[in-house]
């Protein structure tokens, strides 16, 4: 089961105005780099884009709103970043803003046929507004419903021929609930390897997830917040 | 005297007991790690995906795909765990999380809590906070009891659009340690050197004031 | 003649695609995976936690941590996945699946499914039956035409508790390749040297049968 | 944060007659043998046991059906087991069954703090009895809600001292998520490492699930099926 295309262009094939895009990555960190240069390339617009966060100014999703590509974010926390701040004052952009956890689980029950749960977050705030509440355990909670995208673009470590995936550290983070709730899913990766290369034990993406797999070119990796402590 | 932000991280860090697993927000929280008792063994959870969260890197070790939730870069603990977000607000979500530190702009005396959202203002989200705020049962926060034209934000009700209703039950603040009962304010313990009188005066909220209210210890 | 099982599960490989994550349910539909078309790449997924499963092992070399759905000793292919079932049901849930093939006591002409339950027997469960016909898109149900009583169970309604609702869209048995539509069997195929009256004879269901119905190419 | 006990009794301390438990594994796989003895031992009853199947006569969950010591068993199959046939047509056992994916979601939803999901599965048949029904995108489903236990007990293949979790092939099935649902969780193991001797980007049971750990005496693990190729 082969999933391997030769580059970004061919991985990115087919996605077009308008449609609704996830993209992996918390911050900075395990965001699909070559794609989003990909989109900006393509040109691409009318995009939603469901995302944690926005990027930078001149790094990761920002990249596509300095563009004027994307008509609406969905993400938990998008600061840091003047140009999403002019478009979303200006009524621009269009903002979904989802507490964190919700949208991860939003993110997986896409992908696992689970239309809707309950959850606590956001009970008696703004984000419940509109939403069924109900009461267990004496607790009221908010009906939050699944999320699913046209594409999902997720970056991880390592990943096989299969599109068995592997994650390293915190840049894991959204990626394997994205590669799960996308139609289609295209991973680009660090390092590609056969089929059978990664212990069947320990891949944090099955390939069934997963329909085109590239390595990317390179892989900047920007450190947003570089906090560090003097060596003694 | 006032405390300082590290003199609230200080104080927060006495209610740690040993075993816990605890995550720290953004801003003074974060600062509670420094401030361990001794003797006590505590985990730190950061919401994108880390439990057993260390120190800042020394200096060229840093490694992009290591940070915390304040897209800071971090370390990994020996018997760290790296995971999925959808995992990390199981936790949190599921209660495995046994306190929650965070910051607030208002905090009203029944609980309920604001912190991240000025109309008007840009907004930023709310990350992870309403999930954190809704479920933890053990939550404190972290916070100047005034604002910078001096006003109280310790309130009878929020003004701000809330995080969170009726989740918490303690606050420690530069001026005193508030726990919050029965929809009321109560004065537990106050700053070294600041008096009663004080606190009282900058408390919007209902307080409820003992005959003997102890000094921190610091 | 009538089919044999092997017979069976041969014209269903016939429905396999390349390319597509095939789940094979216990019985006939096991023996699916001996009959793979040339050229022709499939995944199978077996509900218990691996993707890849590979043919029975050597003797000597089985695993008892290593097993397939009905709990037999299995083997893993090359880039094959172990999962929790979590991740195995919301692969099944979330339609990540492309085919499912399952047995089945009854089937109606409404696309209704009885395989899990005689009243008044031992009820032994319907294991991941429900969870696979009530979200599998495309589902070939592997069966005979009759019971051992020469029964049709080809019917127009199921009598037997059901396992899931208008789901079945085409059915293989001894005798003839059916799809169901517009809440009735369409004969498509029938088995060599089985004539369309005998068919008809053992179809209880409301039965469309086209002017010519070729033989199935086994 | 050490989680280590020094053997099955510790562990299994403070079980006591009418808790629920639950119990990992499938068929005979992945099944915590030496917690299911030492329940035996102590003689608890009037259990109720959350677990996929029910063992066989002589193994697995049979040993407790042998000393009827179970009130109710939640699985979604029970095959193979006469003890257990007897009981239950005697209205000695009470049984729930429960479809498989719905029985894993519900475990998962019980640690994850998701009081209730929707699912397509069962609509229509028994198990959708007293449930209610909602449509999402055109199709059928009902609300399950979450399971959680007094105590989970898991078996794994390698655990630290911090109760991190690795498991081996399909011997993993329902035992992570059951991890996550106990109050108390008991994981029994193969092998006890030293905190920092599993790869963190490699766990999949973190330790924040697990309340008590230690190493199994011996692991039987007997095959339900044996089946096999000859060497050609």
């Amino acid at each position: 089961m082969n999933k391997v295309v030769n580059n970004v262009e061919e991985a990115l094939d087919g996605i077009k105005d308008g449609m609704t895009l996830m993209l992996g990555g918390f911050g900075l960190c395990g965001i699909p780099e070559n794609s989003i240069a990909q989109l900006v390339k393509m040109g691409v617009k009318d995009l939603t884009c469901i995302s944690n966060n926005a990027g930078v100014d001149d790094f990761g999703l920002g990249l596509l709103l300095q563009g004027k590509q994307i008509k609406k974010m969905i993400s938990s926390y998008v600061g840091e970043n003047d140009e999403f701040e002019r478009q979303m004052l200006s009524g621009e952009l269009e903002v979904d803003l989802i507490p964190q956890g919700s949208l991860a689980e939003r993110c997986r029950a896409g992908g696992a046929g689970i239309p809707a749960f309950f959850t606590p977050a956001g009970y008696g705030t703004e984000v419940a507004e509109g939403k069924e509440v109900r009461i267990f355990n004496g607790k009221p909670h908010i009906l939050e419903s699944a999320l699913t995208a046209d594409y999902a673009i997720v970056k991880a470590w390592k990943g096989d021929t299969e599109g068995n995936l592997v994650f390293k550290a915190t840049a894991r983070n959204f990626n394997p609930m994205m590669a799960m709730a996308g139609k289609i899913t295209i991973a680009e990766v660090e390092e590609l390897v056969p089929a059978g290369e990664l212990d069947p034990n320990f891949i944090h993406t099955p390939g069934i997830f997963v329909q085109r797999i590239f390595k990317g070119e390179k892989f900047e990796k920007r450190i947003e917040q570089r906090t560090v402590r003097p060596k003694v | 005297m006032a405390l300082d932000k590290n003199g609230i991280a200080q104080r927060i860090a006495q209610e740690l007991r040993d075993g816990w697993y605890v995550n720290l927000g953004i801003g003074i929280p974060t600062l509670v790690a420094n401030y361990i008792p001794e003797g006590i063994e505590v985990e730190f959870q950061s919401e994108n995906g880390i439990l057993g969260m260390g120190p800042f890197p020394f200096e060229g070790e840093e490694d992009a795909d290591l940070i915390n939730a304040g897209k800071q870069t971090i370390t990994a603990r020996k018997g760290a765990v790296f995971f999925d977000s959808a995992t990390s607000f199981a936790m949190i979500r599921g209660q495995h999380v046994q306190l929650t530190v965070l910051g607030a702009m208002e905090v009203a005396q029944n609980g309920d809590i604001a912190n991240w959202k000025i109309p008007g203002k840009m907004v930023k989200g709310m990350g992870g906070a309403m999930d954190l705020v809704a479920s933890a049962e053990n939550i404190i926060v972290a916070m100047m009891h005034t604002n910078r034209a001096g006003e109280s934000k310790i309130l009878k009700e929020c003004t701000l659009p809330l995080t969170g209703v009726g989740c918490v039950k303690k606050v420690v603040t530069d001026l005193a340690v508030l726990e919050i009962k029965d929809g009321k304010f109560h004065l537990i313990e106050r700053a070294p050197g600041v008096s009663v009188e004080e606190i009282i005066a900058k408390t919007e909220g209902d307080l409820v004031v003992p005959d003997h209210v102890p000094e921190m210890k610091l």
